[in-house]
């Protein structure tokens, strides 16, 4: 396994002697006849979780089975936002623990993921609003999460080119998180797989998991492409197809799955300081490391495993990027994509034990995966190794939707494509 | 008759009013509008002699019109009676129906062309996903357009009406301007 | 040849060509002024004018020149016009000339050819792939202030204008039989054919002149110039009333069910756009017919991408297209005898050819020029443009000059659209290239052409003929393959050569500086599956998606893996084609118009009387009257307030929903809407209605009127008029489709004024026609049909949400800014005044009603105090659930607060806790919903949700604002700060 | 997307709005001893299979019918569209 250490020394060194140092990331082992913990899903929860379980809590024996390559998942296609804005106890002081684990996790794993915290900004609308942000606003730095209210005025000096007075909807202030931010999601995957492998963990690829084998109510392994793995714990890590594995176990979760689109623009000169949200208007944007602008809004809102969308979302995320910052518009839209979303039905994730013994879930992130993976691998490898779910992650349970327990931030009910 | 002096949907006293090119859009604003929905069992009236249109059609009488909204649900227009109490009047023309006043609930915009056919095709381009192929005259629907729900009829080759919510007019109005001055300027 | 050569204008202008000669057009290019042809593009007139070097790389900065004439350039990106106009990354191969045209090369410090970034170029070594994941990270403060800095100060090719646009664009809708995308060879006769047999075609190319590459070989149909050909075929065309030819239009995105999008750059060819710049056409095709043509690749070698190194396609298409050759001297480097047929046409335009190399051994020359068989092109020299090249051949090195080189290693069929739908192509022995798969592709799409990977003009010519009668057959409609014209038929006898082996960097994708070491570096670190290999080195990340990289990098990559490369595989293809403006795909409602927005019927009387308006959702309502002297809002709302607990208010509330609910079974209905009950209303009167979700959380609030046994009306709250319709049709027809009842909404149709305070039946009393407005005559929550005014139909509700004697009175629409004008007019004496959402809201806090921060999806029946109304003995919507163990436990409850000290504000998103107690997440108590200064009370007030609230009134608490640094001591206190009893209401 | 409406034929999907899987024309009867079972599974539990979904589509700018679309949720494929109120029945 490689063990190189990267630093700004050893790239000087390497670049002197044409690069011949540098060995693989990660190696390609075969599968072991059997392991202590398996986890279903090369994403970023996957191997967040393979690294946390091997490095964090000393755990060994553990395999990572992807269906394809590593990083496959929506940590290889998404909008990079990193942030921990919520207001529900449920969930607030996990993202404020994910917010800290991303700030040190760079150092932790020796991997640059380009952790970036130019701040994120929720723009307000109405009053009302207003009064919705404080209480959020309130209720994150009551978790220990910091967090600003700002007036119109501050967010003009910030973002002079926003469309304050022609706007549909006038800009009369904006939430903040100066910690928020983003990052280089895949280097987030391969920093956690590169880490994950110097422990020992085997990074399978190429392996689906195509069935579970319960006996008696307890798991026993993985039927795969690649063959049978026996296992005394299997994770389950594979949000956007969590209903299809979880189907193998005869289990029906309180999920659908949809597409989500994004989009990224030609390279542009940095003209975007950090994160802009423009809610009234359902449109995102942010502005890569390559200069490139990184924007959404909404899913398109059917079910779907099908990886792509439909040109309205184009349109209207494009109106509502158009409506708040006009000076986009030459700007060209250079690559679409999408991906497919765990829609929970109260736009909470859960991470939890199953009614199968060994059989572990961590699922239905909604479109908010890629900023909890960190707390989400910990959390989970918390569970895989002590079977108690981890002190911030203990209510996002399964059993919350029959006991009444939602944790429904957005207040829309049971109904996913509107989390 | 009642002393207090009713508003165009526009805001204004007298109806709008603007022609570009070939095309003339026009409020118009002196007509009647009551929906009439069939109750269980009840047979398919035919109020002062229409004939309900079936599923995207319309069809006019003396008058009178109507067209299809939903199943079992039609929209009767009538000319001039918008001041008076249309609804009640069918109500007793449609016996064992619900029937429900909606001349206020829509602005009309009546949109005729000069130059046949084409112009109001191009308009439709701009406007609605409707191909227009298929919606020639006597064919009625609802749809989209930026955002706002409207009712599209066409009339005749030459005429098209576009009813939306009344407290839109303005936005409704701004839209399909727009795409009528684009349709015999910009683009011409 | 070397920059100082643009002093002479037309210097590598040849003969022929299809530019318009009799014009001459002026344009500048950083600065300097140059003139070409209409014909040409930017890209065209530059090299005309002898210009090679156009640009810098994204990371080494290295000069950059014309590399293809196409949309797939991955080199000559430019800034088109000024100011606000500012287009930056547009490809100048793509940019047609127009007079004034004014462009900027971009991405460099200092002057073009003197770019201090350059440097970069030197540092190389230590940019290899991936590097910046290696570093950084030490010490930690670093990457936010100095690394990353630096990094995004680097960041990014051409800049905006950070000025709105100043142009529009539109949007519009298509629908045709058959959708023929590129007007090529293939696009010209699948469009004759299917446009001939009265099918409806749509034909779209996203060059400003139909024929493909047909504009661009010397190749002849039936022995005359293949434009005589494409002009008649255009001109039969044009006449068919069922075909639409779309120019300058890009079909960049396939998407479901034959909805195809494409972009029509309408007025970019115009010096100003006389309105429109470009319209998104969203097209409905019933089959589509893909001819969108081949992308030449190029051959790697050591310094393959100075200026004057270019694809052999593309300098056959500048001689032949636009009668221009950047140099006099010319090279030609390939693998296949296409290469061969760039120095013949070159020749015939009297370049002087320095050589063809052919990697090829044993090939014979077609002409007359010097051919270097079983050779190769090993490195170049020249700073800012091509001089020199190293040809190898059996082991010597011989230099050739040369002011540029035409590099032809095959074609690659551009499968784009035909892969939207995540279907990937396949790989062709034969052919050595990726070709659209057999299936998986977009429905409908059929593939000709040379994007088929069939190479020649006969063949490209036979299959958009057959694919279109194909196409047609389908649809049930006959058609009948045209004459078509004699045309060449070569095979190209191609030998793969994916890169010249050797030292050195040899660069595959130009603009993202990834080069065959970089590739070696990604395999060597393990990172060999494409996509880790493309987001490892950037791979095909640039502005042309790498058009002319990616197939070859996908070679390399399987060289070194020692794989075939249809097992590597292809990266995914994604819309779209290439980049849309966002302004084009945002379409012209923006600003302003972005929404639309509605009107209240008295809109125009408010407006007159100088009222402030909010944005309520899609409404505009009045926020506010204020009058001349009040200096601030809250004197405004406070005399609003005040006038109507003493006199009379009237209030615009047309924008609550209202629904039409009738029929035989419509109490049973509502009985199984509404938490509470609704059969047992009678006739004639209002209750109010709680409707839960079916989760059981409170979703909405209104009232419920019954005018007949069988006719009831019911309002919404303004916000979720348009869910609850839906709802309750979801509950019509899908829960209890036997139920006898009809639905429609009458919001718009009815102006509803609210007219509240002690003065409002003495108001009414004025405009109804002799009805009895006592107790007797309307009780409170009675309600009725009148006419008012001399004969005006309306409907009287006599409900409050304010706490005082209170009416809702109902009338046409049209009516309603008369009525409001006249109601203040007759209740002058009465103090009969207006108040807007402000005064409403204060009302309304000050009695204690919940409203949209109370009902905001998260609270239950019972939070609001309410939990009794929801019946257990009736089945509705939401009432099972709203048992749940979970949310029986709750107990927070609707409470009100005060503040201990009268000059203290109320902050609404205050959350409450215990005085003294520690305050975080786990000690939260609570939290205040509204807040607002009451003129009643003659202090600030509110309400809140708090734990077991109301066991705690008069207990003093704590409300924390930490975001504003505020902690306030707040007395608990009843939600009704006015009445109670709920005497007035009675009276 | 277009949806095939069973009595106006092909139309933009942007004219409907998506509720979700049909199962939730099934509402259970709340006044059954088993309600509360029953209708945690009703609200909360889904097949989300990757393939044949049916699913409820409210043709909310058109005629105000809600659809029982047959949909493959890997494709996007239609096969079916039919009145909910018919099929309620």
């Amino acid at each position: 396994m490689s063990t190189v250490r990267f630093s700004a020394l050893k790239v000087v060194a390497e670049a002197l002697t044409g690069h011949k140092g540098w060995g693989p990331l990660w190696r390609n082992p075969d599968p072991q006849p059997d392991y202590d913990y398996i986890i279903i899903g090369g994403g970023g929860h996957g191997l967040a979780t393979a690294y946390y379980l091997s490095n964090t809590f000393r755990q060994a024996r553990i395999a990572v089975l992807e269906r394809g390559w590593l990083g496959q998942g929506n940590i290889g296609r998404n909008t990079t936002i990193i942030r921990s804005n919520y207001l529900l106890p449920g969930n607030e002081p996990f993202y404020e623990f994910s917010m800290k684990l991303w700030e040190n996790m760079e150092q932790a794993f020796n991997f640059n993921a380009m952790v970036s915290q130019r701040g994120i900004i929720n723009l307000i609308h109405t009053d009302g609003q207003r009064d919705a942000y404080r209480r959020r606003g309130n209720a994150m730095l009551l978790a220990g999460a910091d967090a600003e209210l700002l007036s119109r005025e501050q967010v003009r000096e910030l973002c002079p080119f926003l469309n304050f007075d022609n706007a549909r909807f006038p800009i009369k202030g904006a939430l903040t998180q100066r910690r928020a931010g983003t990052a280089r999601h895949d280097g987030v995957a391969w920093g956690y797989a590169r880490g994950a492998d110097q422990k020992g963990v085997d990074l399978i690829q190429n392996c689906e998991v195509t069935g579970l084998r319960i006996e008696n109510g307890r798991v026993l392994g993985v039927d795969t492409s690649r063959g049978y793995i026996g296992a005394k714990k299997v994770g389950v890590a594979v949000a956007g197809n969590s209903s299809r594995v979880m189907a193998m176990a005869g289990m029906r979760l309180p999920i659908e799955s949809h597409v989500l689109q994004a989009f990224v623009s030609e390279g542009l000169k940095p003209v975007i300081p950090g994160v802009i949200t423009f809610g009234a208007g359902h449109f995102y944007v942010s502005q890569s490391d390559k200069g490139g602008l990184v924007f959404g809004g909404d899913i398109d809102g059917y079910n779907s495993y099908a990886q792509r969308g439909n040109l309205p979302v184009f349109e209207d995320v494009a109106e509502g990027g158009m409506a708040l910052m006009p000076m986009i518009g030459r700007a060209r839209l250079l690559r679409s994509w999408g991906g497919i979303m765990d829609m929970s039905m109260d736009g909470t994730p859960i991470i939890d034990r199953t009614p199968v013994a060994g059989l572990y879930l961590n699922a239905g992130w909604c479109y908010g995966g890629f900023k909890a993976t960190p707390a989400s691998g910990y959390a989970f490898a918390h569970l895989l190794a002590t079977d108690t779910p981890h002190e911030t992650a203990r209510f996002l349970r399964l059993d919350r939707f029959e006991r009444g327990l939602v944790i429904d931030e957005k207040g829309v009910g049971a109904t996913p494509n509107l989390h | 008759m009642t002393d207090l002096s009713p508003l165009c949907a526009s805001g204004q006293t007298a109806p709008r009013v603007a022609t570009h090119g070939a095309l003339t859009i026009t409020e118009h604003a002196s007509r009647a509008l009551a929906s009439l929905a069939l109750r269980r069992n009840a047979a398919e009236p035919h109020p002062f002699g229409l004939s309900l249109p079936g599923p995207g059609l319309w069809s006019a009488g003396q008058g009178m019109a109507a067209f299809w909204t939903g199943p079992h649900q039609w929209m009767i227009e009538a000319e001039g009676r918008a001041q008076d109490d249309f609804a009640h009047d069918l109500k007793t023309h449609a016996p064992g129906c619900s029937v429900t006043e909606q001349t206020d609930g829509w602005v009309c915009y009546e949109i005729t062309s000069g130059r046949g056919a084409a112009p109001i095709h191009d308009l439709l381009a701009k406007l609605v996903n409707i191909d227009a192929a298929d919606f020639g005259p006597g064919r009625a629907t609802r749809t989209g357009l930026e955002h706002m729900s409207v009712f599209v009829i066409r009339r005749a080759q030459d005429r098209l009406a576009i009813l939306g919510m009344r407290s839109s007019a303005g936005s409704l109005w701004h839209a399909v301007e727009t795409a009528a001055e684009r349709v015999e300027g910009v683009l011409k | 040849m070397t920059q100082s050569s643009a002093n002479r204008p037309s210097a590598n202008r040849l003969a022929g060509g299809l530019v318009d000669r009799s014009k001459t057009l002026s344009f500048s290019f950083d600065g300097k002024g140059y003139t070409g042809h209409p014909g040409d593009t930017l890209a065209s007139a530059l090299l005309a004018n002898g210009v090679r070097l156009m640009g810098r790389s994204f990371k080494y900065h290295r000069p950059r020149g014309v590399f293809a004439a196409g949309s797939e350039e991955p080199n000559a990106l430019v800034e088109l016009h000024d100011g606000a106009r500012r287009d930056p990354n547009t490809r100048a191969t793509v940019a047609e000339l127009f007079d004034g045209l004014t462009a900027r090369s971009q991405n460099h410090t200092g002057p073009l050819a003197f770019d201090l970034m350059a440097v970069n170029d030197l540092l190389s070594p230590f940019f290899a792939a991936g590097f910046y994941y290696k570093t950084f990270m030490w010490p930690k403060a670093f990457w936010e202030k100095l690394y990353e800095p630096m990094i995004r100060a680097a960041a990014g090719l051409g800049r905006l204008s950070m000025q709105p646009d100043p142009d529009s664009y539109d949007k519009g809708f298509l629908h045709c039989d058959l959708l023929v995308i590129g007007g090529g060879a293939a696009g010209l006769a699948a469009a004759l054919t299917a446009g001939r047999a009265g099918a409806r075609v749509i034909l779209a190319d996203e060059d400003f002149r139909l024929g493909g590459r047909l504009l661009a070989e010397s190749h002849t149909l039936d022995d005359a110039p293949a434009t005589d050909w494409v002009a008649v075929t255009e001109a039969e065309l044009a006449t068919l009333p069922n075909v639409r030819i779309l120019r300058r239009a890009t079909v960049w995105g396939a998407f479901d069910h034959g909805v195809y999008g494409a972009l029509e750059r309408v007025g970019d060819h115009m010096a100003a756009p006389t309105g429109l710049r470009q319209t998104l056409w969203r097209i409905t095709a019933k089959r589509i017919v893909l001819a969108a043509g081949a992308t030449e690749r190029h051959i790697p070698f050591r310094n393959n991408d100075r200026p004057g190194i270019m694809l052999a396609g593309a300098l056959r298409a500048y001689a032949n297209r636009w009668a221009v050759c950047p140099a006099q001297r010319v090279a030609v480097f390939t693998n296949n005898d296409d290469g061969h047929r760039t120095a013949l046409d070159l020749m015939a335009k009297g370049v002087q050819i320095a050589g063809v190399i052919d990697s090829r051994k044993g090939v014979a020359p077609q002409g007359d020029y010097p051919l270097f068989a079983g050779a190769m092109v090993t490195d170049s020299r020249g700073r800012l443009g091509l001089n020199r090249i190293a040809v190898t051949q059996d082991g010597r090195e011989t230099w050739l000059d040369c002011g540029a080189l035409g590099v032809s290693g095959g074609w690659n069929p551009n499968v784009h659209l035909s892969s939207h739908h995540r279907g990937r192509p396949v790989w062709s022995d034969a052919l050595q290239t990726f070709v659209p798969a057999p299936a998986g592709g977009p429905p409908g799409l059929t593939v000709a052409g040379a994007a088929t990977g069939a190479g020649s003009t006969a063949q490209a010519l036979a299959s958009g003929a057959a694919v279109a009668v194909a196409a047609l057959a389908d649809l049930g409609v006959r058609a009948t393959a045209p004459d078509l014209p004699g045309a060449e038929d070569h095979a190209q006898h191609l030998a793969p050569l994916w890169h010249v082996p050797g030292a050195g960097r040899a660069w595959v994708d130009f603009q993202n500086d990834v080069t065959v070491k970089d590739i070696k570096l990604a395999h060597q670190e393990n990172m060999r599956p494409v996509e880790h290999l493309k987001r490892w080195t950037t791979l095909g990340m640039a502005t042309d998606q790498g058009k002319t990289a990616n197939v070859t990098a996908l070679a390399v990559m399987a060289e070194l893996t020692g794989k075939a490369v249809a097992e590597t595989g292809t990266t995914m293809f994604r819309p779209p084609y290439t980049g849309v403006p966002i302004a084009a795909l945002g379409g012209g409602d923006t600003g302003a118009h972005f929404r639309p927005r509605r009107l209240t019927p008295s809109h125009e009387w408010a407006a007159a009387q100088g009222a402030v308006f909010v944005e309520v959702g899609q409404w505009m309502r009045a926020q506010y009257f204020p009058r001349p002297g009040e200096t601030e809002w809250r004197q405004t709302v406070d005399r609003e307030v005040l006038a109507t607990r003493k006199g009379v208010g009237i209030c615009d509330v047309t924008t609550l929903g209202k629904v039409d609910v009738q029929g035989a079974d419509a109490g049973e209905f509502l009985n199984r809407v509404y938490a509470n009950a609704m059969a047992s209303l009678p006739v004639g009167m209002v209750r109010y209605g709680l409707m839960l979700r079916e989760d059981g959380f409170a979703w909405d609030d209104g009232t419920c009127a019954r005018l007949a046994d069988d006719h009831y009306v019911v309002t919404t709250t303004t916000a979720q008029a348009g869910p609850i319709y839906r709802h309750m049709e979801f509950c019509r027809q899908c829960l209890w489709p036997d139920l006898d009842v009809q639905l429609i909404s009458t919001t718009d149709a009815w102006a509803q004024l609210s007219v509240a305070g002690p003065n409002a039946r003495r108001l009414l009393e004025r405009v109804v026609d002799g009805f009895d407005l006592s107790n007797a005559g309307l009780q409170f929550m009675g309600c009725a049909d009148l006419t008012i005014c001399g004969g005006l139909r309306a409907r009287l509700f006599r409900i409050s949400f304010s706490g005082e004697l209170a009416y809702e009175i109902a009338v046409p629409a049209r009516y309603g800014n008369a009525l409001m004008a006249r109601l203040i007019e007759l209740g002058a004496d009465l103090g009969a005044t207006p108040y807007g959402t402000e005064a409403l809201g204060v009302l309304r806090i000050e009695k204690g009603h919940a409203a949209g921060n109370e009902l905001n999806g998260q609270t239950t029946a019972q939070m609001l105090g309410m939990g009794r109304m929801v019946s257990t003995k009736k089945d509705s919507i939401g009432a099972v659930l709203s048992r749940r163990e979970g949310m029986q436990a709750e107990t927070r409850v609707l409470v009100g607060l005060q503040p201990v000290d009268a000059a203290d504000p109320v902050v609404a998103g205050s959350h409450l806790f215990t005085t003294g107690a520690e305050q975080t997440t786990w000690t939260d108590q609570g939290w205040i919903t509204s807040a607002c200064y009451s003129p009643h009370v003659g202090s600030s007030i509110g309400l809140g949700f708090l734990a077991d609230g109301a066991n705690r009134i008069g207990e003093v608490i704590t409300a924390a604002n930490p975001l504003q640094g505020q902690q306030i001591a707040m007395r608990v206190v009843s939600p009704h700060f006015v009445d109670p009893e709920g005497g007035r209401v009675r009276d | 997307m277009l949806i095939p409406h069973p009595l106006l034929g092909l139309r933009d999907a942007q004219e409907f709005t998506y509720l979700g899987d049909a199962s939730l024309l099934n509402r259970p009867d709340g006044m059954a001893p088993d309600a509360a079972q029953a209708f945690y599974q009703y609200q909360y539990l889904r097949d989300n299979p990757a393939g044949v979904h049916r699913e409820l589509w409210f043709h909310e700018q058109g005629d105000r019918s809600w659809l029982i679309v047959t949909r493959d949720t890997t494709t996007h494929e239609i096969l079916a569209a039919e009145l909910a109120k018919e099929a309620a029945r």
